[in-house]
């Protein structure tokens, strides 16, 4: 009897057997087949938008440096810019830029930090849901807005202080107003690196009998440190290549001087005012625009790949 | 401090003193982004609205015995007809695309003051001096412009929104402006949203760990830092070079445009400048979607597209579409490239269709701040206005959706 | 209200205390047949029978360490199974009881001795008794009922002593007999210290439904043994 | 105990299987044959490599890209990594329930509906709801209103509403990894009774950190280790109680008695 | 039990406290005595308030804005949530290890050292971290590479640096919610070994969601359970043994037996 | 190796046992010299001392359940732990069985019965050896030694048996003196059942050491108490 049943059991079980192999079987999904392929075509864009940008700045900077008198050496060490009278030295056009840099990571860094580390570590939540958009807002300015704020506020702020030897255009004009655009990138970055750092990481500090500012500053910041300077260089990169601001506000017209209050055209200026108007392709003025974006790319990309790697590493110790 | 907890030994007073200084510190920080931007308003809004002081180049009183403003349309027709010659009727209905029988009084009226009165500012001034110092600027103006009204004018009205391109700063409009931003966004956004999806979704779902797809990676994170202004070059060296016969509608039989610099060329620039962006907001918004959701979905028997598709697509939504529309922000704001691919400021038609020349916004407001005269600042301030009253809503349609979608889905 | 697992193997328990409980009873019982009807089979097959009660006292020892090692039982739980653990072992020693008295029944053979059989018989129905309530109690962990049974115990005592006054004028008439009169003293000790046994489960009932472990009073002539 | 049974009475049985991430071999030889219709725990250290093992078995693995594995992994006398086998099969004959409650975002009807659904179930759905709902011993508590979201749900409920989510699909098996650890020690017996129940008609095979819950909960326990180089082996397979009470190996007793490491 | 003792004996003790999460009373009228060098465990079923009563007691809820107290916590007889107490000294007399291990991305020396630095520790600084450090039991483990970071070690090990980074700070009394979660059995029980030297020097408080942790390692149990309005009670107080045998309460003997809810 | 509480505890349950067995070793060796002696104070005393070993054995069972409460033994240690329960059961009964034989002194008062003294000592020794090295081999988990122990108890049953003999002799001789005899027919009976239990105990070191429960051959006429 006992026996019988058993034996049912093994049959019943063996057709189930044969069913689950049938089941089992791998069925063809064309459809998924081809969501994939595109999908991978939609992946693939941007590399051929990569390829695009070098391919396009190398080749017409080829041509550019081609030309009959430019040379990379005198291109890279020359400070006159002319390219009309067959002046190409590009270091004018970088020492502007730098300087509008510098001056706007002067203004961005520490108050950047300061407010990131305020909001993040100071403010109530409430306090710190309103402040941190609003914040947020400067960020979302378009950076035309900047330039026309440089040039009807800052500059005539700076002339009534510094007086008449600031010139209407000036790199410290841009420097300073492009440092308030970029505040908000770096608060925010920071501010999301500091409020990264696990919660448990501060109380642990309070647990210790730590005050806020120590704990912030000795515990949450130096946790949160590859973050900040992330933010720190992606804010460099932002600063070498913003357009507007300096296109408007820093004056257009090449001009190496380390004078923060004389009028000097940064690449980016240059660019923007060169195909301003209708340039005639193939001239000196329209391949040099493809030399100095080459120079751009590849010092803004450098910045970029530093940047991530530091928040890659940040990430690393917290997720 | 009291009983047990008084330590003579205890820093703590000291270290609480200097938490303090340092707490003022961190605040100022902040204090200044604000008053940043609130600086930066007000700016704004003092060039926006002000005193002017107008001169007619045409008596008013002259043309009609009543205001202007009380004629009838026939009456507004007639001094037209009077003053203005038949070629330049003529040109003014073409371009316009109207006939005078048409239009309402108020447009005649319009075309009046354009064309007969042809009313010139000769001074304008700030708003906060308009309020506070209104005696000495009229004192100013009465001795400098003898002949000139003084009022309050907001340089954001009605005919700023509607009008076209003009070299007369009172008659500029925004209008073509506007149509050229949209036509860009809307280019913009076909062009980047389905690749900018579909990349995230490849990214974050079916690649694997081969160097291809790390490529890949590592390539969208780095054009998003990219200057837009290299973007630019490359929308210039491309689509308006290169492929100027598919962005000017040549090869599609298009006539009437000659190069490349195109609505279209323009919105694929944007479009490429804002994929990564869009890119990197869709994988977050997909990543954010919590792994055990999927693999609930494959622990029940789903295969890869259902579970991307029912589970992973609908929660990752809303991160997209607030993503989608910050990178659109970004596009609407962006002036650079689209000076490369060759805006002008001075097209005072409306774009027709993918293949027109265009302005933008931005463009505008780039070619006003740039230009001498006073009064064309108040315009781009007011031109400032609109683009960020534009933003602004597109942020709070963002915000609006995604909260109604998340409440939706928990 | 989850732990099915664990009060359904519990109640199982429990129901093996009860058939335990019960095999013991029987055990008793038929040991007192055997000696009344001098039959040897019967006595033979209380001495085998004994085999299961052992093993079964084993099986419940490994069900509860098991249960223990498994259901990590806490506070009453725990209480109760240590309480049968204790139980167990007493039913146990009485099945030996049982088996004891069949062996005494072997071993008297058809002796003429003169066993005083309503006695006994009286006896083990009282022990018998009490064991069977014990148990109720002790599976209704109905204190009130277990501070009742042990004062039956008096009457045990009694009879025990009555019974062996009539077995030692017995050996004293017959000292022929003193070997097989022994063996009756034998039995009639076993039902007393059945009896005793009792007070123990009963002390267990008053633990498993109070927490508190205290010895009741059984103080009297027999605790000689 | 196993030597005895046919092979087409075992519910899953493992030959020869190792288990690699990249060239990292996380589990090392294992032999294991699963009972049907019965609990078995997998307990072991931390690392030992018990969710490896219980994810090959209806190859949650695949989506490790450095996933590969050698020997075979039978399903009534299938090897399931064959070429020709279909993982979403597999996966639907052999359900999960994860460590962390993962309701969908959806309605409690939903979730139960949509495995079933996109499986082509196509007779009474609401029936199905019903009877998965009851078998998960949750339909009682969320009858009332079952177009609430899953999410809103108290954290047992979520796990037994995916545990209701598994058998709409209709399984053979069921697959549990740490199903409790995130429960508070109420909803974890309330967990290890339906698990009970459900026994009666499904193959259930838990892995849990929680050596208790091995011991209260199971009717079979595995447990693994780590040998010298950090792989995890099979250490000793048997009853539940006999492991609990009397392991045979010294490492199985040093590690329920809590003397490891 | 506490009735005898005289109030400079406790460690701590609360009178009548309630503990609110803005209009919500998370906790009800608690009065609890807790004894000196003694390990006191609170259990409960999750929610009851166990961490918001434990996290009171050092004033860590102060960072919950919504969060105010009614009552008296007496610390060495003084109300430390009088208005002229500092809370960071408070915490500095009573530390606090959590959850998750959480050591500061520092070296393990620093992680030590850090605490009794900003609280101006003047002595030896190595002293300090080895005497910590070996009273955490950490040290043969570590003593080769302090410089190595507090994050590379073990789940177990970082925790038990936690414990001796609490330790450097020389507090009186030690808070831990549950210490052990994230641990897997082996770590948990050298805590729980741990926990039980350190009571010769301190007095601890810890909270578990495992009663069998509190059953182990505590010398004193109380137990939390919700009433009707959602806020937390204390049902029971008394010593462990007694709590997990015989406990007088039915709503306990249910919790710890668990047939709760 | 963590666990230290827990083996801390068990080893202290262990010291107990010993303990407890001591105080058993020694209430039977007085129990003897009482007898010896025919002195009814120290046989008072070896009554009031076993309250003492009835308490410690509460005491110990208590310590056990909350040692299972608190420490979820598992494995060895959990059946070191009932095995501790067991022989803590067995010793205090062996406890009682000095208790009887003190309790025989009294009643024997100075009556010039013949008590075997020389055997009855020899079987006192033999027990109590048994037990001592019976507890030896429990702590040590000796399952050798374990092994070995019972079959002493044959030494034990011949004693007895010789005893028997010369006892009932003397009662066929004195019937008049059949009640004391009788009672001294309980103490040699109480030191077989004594080297009797020690087998029990020695089950439980082979089930410590091996985890399998059995029982040990003890099948011999006593068993008809
Ligand atoms: N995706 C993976 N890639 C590489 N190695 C992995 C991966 N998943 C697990 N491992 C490694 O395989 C081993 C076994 O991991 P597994 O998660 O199976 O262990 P486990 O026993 O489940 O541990 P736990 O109890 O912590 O969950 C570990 O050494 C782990 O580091
Ligand atoms: N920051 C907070 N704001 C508002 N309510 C809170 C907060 N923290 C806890 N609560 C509420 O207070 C009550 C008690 O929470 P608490 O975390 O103390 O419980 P618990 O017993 O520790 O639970 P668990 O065992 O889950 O950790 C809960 O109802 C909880 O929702
Ligand atoms: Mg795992
Ligand atoms: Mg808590
Ligand atoms: O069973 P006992 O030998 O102790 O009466």
């Amino acid at each position: 009897m006992e026996n019988q049943i058993v034996k049912q059991q093994v049959i019943r079980m063996e057709s189930a057997e044969q069913l689950v192999i049938h089941k089992l079987r791998k069925r063809p999904r064309l459809g998924e087949t081809f969501i994939q392929g595109f999908l991978f075509f939609c992946g693939a864009v941007s590399i051929f938008t990569t390829i695009g940008i070098v391919f396009e700045l190398g080749k017409e900077s080829l041509l550019f440096f081609q030309m009959p008198g430019v040379t990379l050496v005198e291109f890279l060490t020359k400070t006159e810019w002319q390219p009309t009278i067959g002046k190409f030295g590009v270091l004018s056009l970088i020492n502007a830029t730098l300087m509008t840099t510098l001056f706007a990571m002067l203004v961005a860094l520490p108050l950047g930090l300061g407010a990131a580390i305020y909001l993040s570590e100071y403010a109530t939540p409430r306090a710190r849901s309103i402040l941190k958009p609003v914040l947020e807002v400067l960020a979302g300015v378009p950076t035309v807005v900047y330039g026309f704020f440089a040039l009807t506020t800052m500059t005539p702020l700076l002339r009534a202080i510094f007086g008449e030897q600031v010139q209407v255009y000036n790199t410290l004009s841009a420097g300073l107003v492009m440092g308030i655009m970029i505040l908000p990138l770096v608060c925010s970055m920071s501010e999301d690196a500091l409020s990264a750092v696990p919660r448990s990481l501060r109380e642990a500090a309070y647990g210790l009998g730590a005050t806020r500012l120590e704990t912030a500053v000795q515990v949450v910041v130096p946790a949160a440190l590859s973050g900040i300077i992330a933010a720190f260089i992606l804010g460099v990169s932002r600063a070498v290549g913003e357009t507007m601001i300096v296109a408007l506000a820093a004056g257009s017209g090449p001009n190496f001087t380390f004078d923060p209050f004389q009028a000097a055209e940064t690449m980016t200026g240059y660019i923007a005012r060169i195909s301003g108007g209708d340039v005639s392709y193939d001239t000196p003025d329209y391949n040099s625009i493809f030399a100095i974006g080459l120079l751009l790319f590849t010092s803004t990309l450098l910045l970029n790949v530093i940047s991530r790697r530091l928040v890659a590493r940040f990430r690393e110790v917290y997720e | 401090m009291s009983g047990y907890f008084s330590t003579p030994k205890s820093n703590l007073a000291m270290r609480h003193r200097v938490g303090g200084v340092w707490k003022a510190i961190f605040f100022l920080s902040t204090a200044i982004g604000l008053l940043a931007l609130a600086v930066l308003v007000i700016t704004i809004l003092d060039d926006v609205f002000g005193l002017v002081a107008v001169v007619d180049k045409v008596d008013r009183t002259t043309l009609a015995d009543r205001p202007l403003e009380d004629l009838e349309k026939d009456e507004l027709l007639a001094i037209l007809d009077k003053k203005v010659s038949v070629n330049r009727l003529r040109t003014i209905q073409r371009n316009g695309g109207f006939t005078l029988d048409e239009i309402p009084a108020g447009e005649v009226y319009e075309l009046v003051i354009a064309e007969v009165v042809k009313p010139t500012v000769e001074e304008s001034y700030p708003l906060f001096d308009s309020l506070f110092k209104r005696a000495e600027i009229e004192a100013e103006v009465a001795q400098k412009h003898p002949d000139a009204t003084i009022y309050f004018y907001s340089w954001l009205n009605q005919r700023f929104l509607t009008n076209s391109m003009s070299t007369t700063p009172q008659l500029a409009g925004v209008r073509t402006a506007l149509f050229g931003s949209l036509w860009i966004i809307v280019i913009t956004v076909a062009f980047a949203f389905p690749i900018g999806v579909g990349a995230a979704i490849y990214l974050e779902e079916y690649a694997s760990r081969s160097w291809v797809n790390r490529v890949i990676q590592t390539n969208i994170d780095n054009l998003a830092g990219v200057p837009s202004i290299v973007y630019g070059i490359l929308g210039l060296a491309i689509f308006v070079r290169t492929l100027s016969a598919l962005t000017s509608g040549k090869a599609f039989g298009v006539e009437g445009v000659e190069t490349g610099r195109t609505v279209l060329a323009a919105g694929l620039t944007m479009g490429l400048l804002v994929l990564p962006i869009l890119i990197i907001n869709a994988q977050e918004a997909v990543r954010a979607v919590p792994n055990s959701l999927r693999q609930a979905s494959y622990g029940l028997g789903a295969t890869q597209w259902q579970t991307i598709w029912h589970h992973v697509l609908p929660s990752a939504f809303p991160g997209i579409l607030t993503g989608t529309i910050l990178a659109v922000s970004r596009a609407i704001g962006e002036t650079a490239p689209l000076i490369l691919v060759g805006a002008s400021s001075l097209i005072n038609k409306d774009p027709q269709g993918i293949f027109s020349y265009f302005t933008a916004l931005p463009i505008q407001i780039y070619n006003w701040t740039s230009r001498p005269q006073a009064e064309f600042r108040n315009i781009a301030a007011a031109a400032i206005i609109v683009l960020l009253v534009v933003l602004l809503s597109l942020n709070a349609v963002a915000i609006l959706t995604r909260n109604r979608l998340t409440r939706r889905a928990p | 209200m989850p732990r099915e697992t664990l009060d359904r193997q519990i109640r199982q328990l429990q129901d093996e205390v009860l058939l335990l409980g019960s095999m013991v009873e029987q055990a008793l019982l038929r040991s007192v047949e055997a000696l009344r009807q001098r039959d040897v089979a019967a006595a033979q097959k209380i001495i085998r029978d004994d085999l299961a009660i052992n093993e079964k006292r084993y099986a419940l020892e490994n069900a509860i360490l098991i249960l223990i090692a498994t259901q990590q039982p806490m506070a009453h739980d725990l209480r109760l199974l240590a309480a049968i653990l204790e139980v167990n072992i007493e039913l146990e020693r009485m099945g030996d009881y049982a088996k004891g008295n069949a062996k005494v029944v072997m071993q008297l053979g058809d002796s003429d001795i003169q066993v005083p059989m309503r006695e006994i018989s009286r006896m083990a129905e009282l022990a018998v008794g009490m064991l069977h309530r014990s148990l109720s109690a002790f599976v209704a962990e109905d204190a009130t009922l277990a501070h009742a049974i042990p004062e039956e115990d008096e009457l045990v005592d009694a009879l025990y002593n009555q019974t062996y006054r009539m077995l030692v004028e017995q050996m004293i008439a017959r000292p022929e007999m003193i070997d097989h009169v022994n063996l009756l003293i034998w039995v009639i000790h076993n039902f007393e210290r059945a009896a005793d046994r009792v007070t123990n489960i009963c002390e267990r009932t008053v633990f498993i439904a109070t927490g508190e472990l205290f010895e009741m009073d059984t103080d009297d002539l027999e605790d000689i043994e | 105990m196993t030597e005895t049974l046919e092979k087409q009475h075992l519910a899953i049985e493992t030959r020869d299987m190792h288990l690699f991430y990249g060239h990292f071999r996380a589990v090392k030889d294992v032999d294991l044959q699963v009972i049907p219709q019965k609990i078995t725990a997998i307990i072991g250290p931390s690392g030992c490599g018990k969710s490896t093992v219980l994810r090959s078995f209806n190859r949650m693995n695949d989506f490790v890209p450095s996933f590969h594995m050698e020997g075979e992994v039978l399903f009534h006398g299938q090897n399931i990594y064959a070429t020709d086998v279909d993982p979403v099969m597999v996966r639907q004959r052999i359900g999960m329930v994860f460590q962390k409650p993962n309701p969908f975002p959806k309605s409690i009807y939903d979730n139960v509906a949509w495995g079933a659904r996109i499986n082509g179930f196509k007779e009474n759905m609401d029936d199905l709801v019903e009877q998965t709902l009851r078998q998960a011993a949750l339909w009682d508590e969320v009858k009332d209103d079952l177009r609430k979201s899953g999410l809103s749900l108290s954290g047992g409920q979520q796990q037994r509403l995916c545990i209701a989510r598994a058998l709409a699909v209709k399984p053979e098996i069921i697959l549990m990894d740490e199903p409790c650890s995130a429960l508070d020690p109420i909803a974890t017996l309330k967990i290890e009774d339906l698990m009970r129940e459900l026994s009666e008609q499904y193959t259930i095979i838990i892995v849990t950190h929680n050596m208790q819950q091995a011991a209260r909960a199971s009717d079979h326990t595995a447990f693994f280790t780590m040998d010298e180089d950090r792989a995890g082996i099979m250490v000793e397979y048997g009853e539940t109680n006999q492991i609990f009470t009397n392991p045979r190996d010294k490492r199985t007793e040093d590690y329920i008695t809590g003397r490891f490491g």
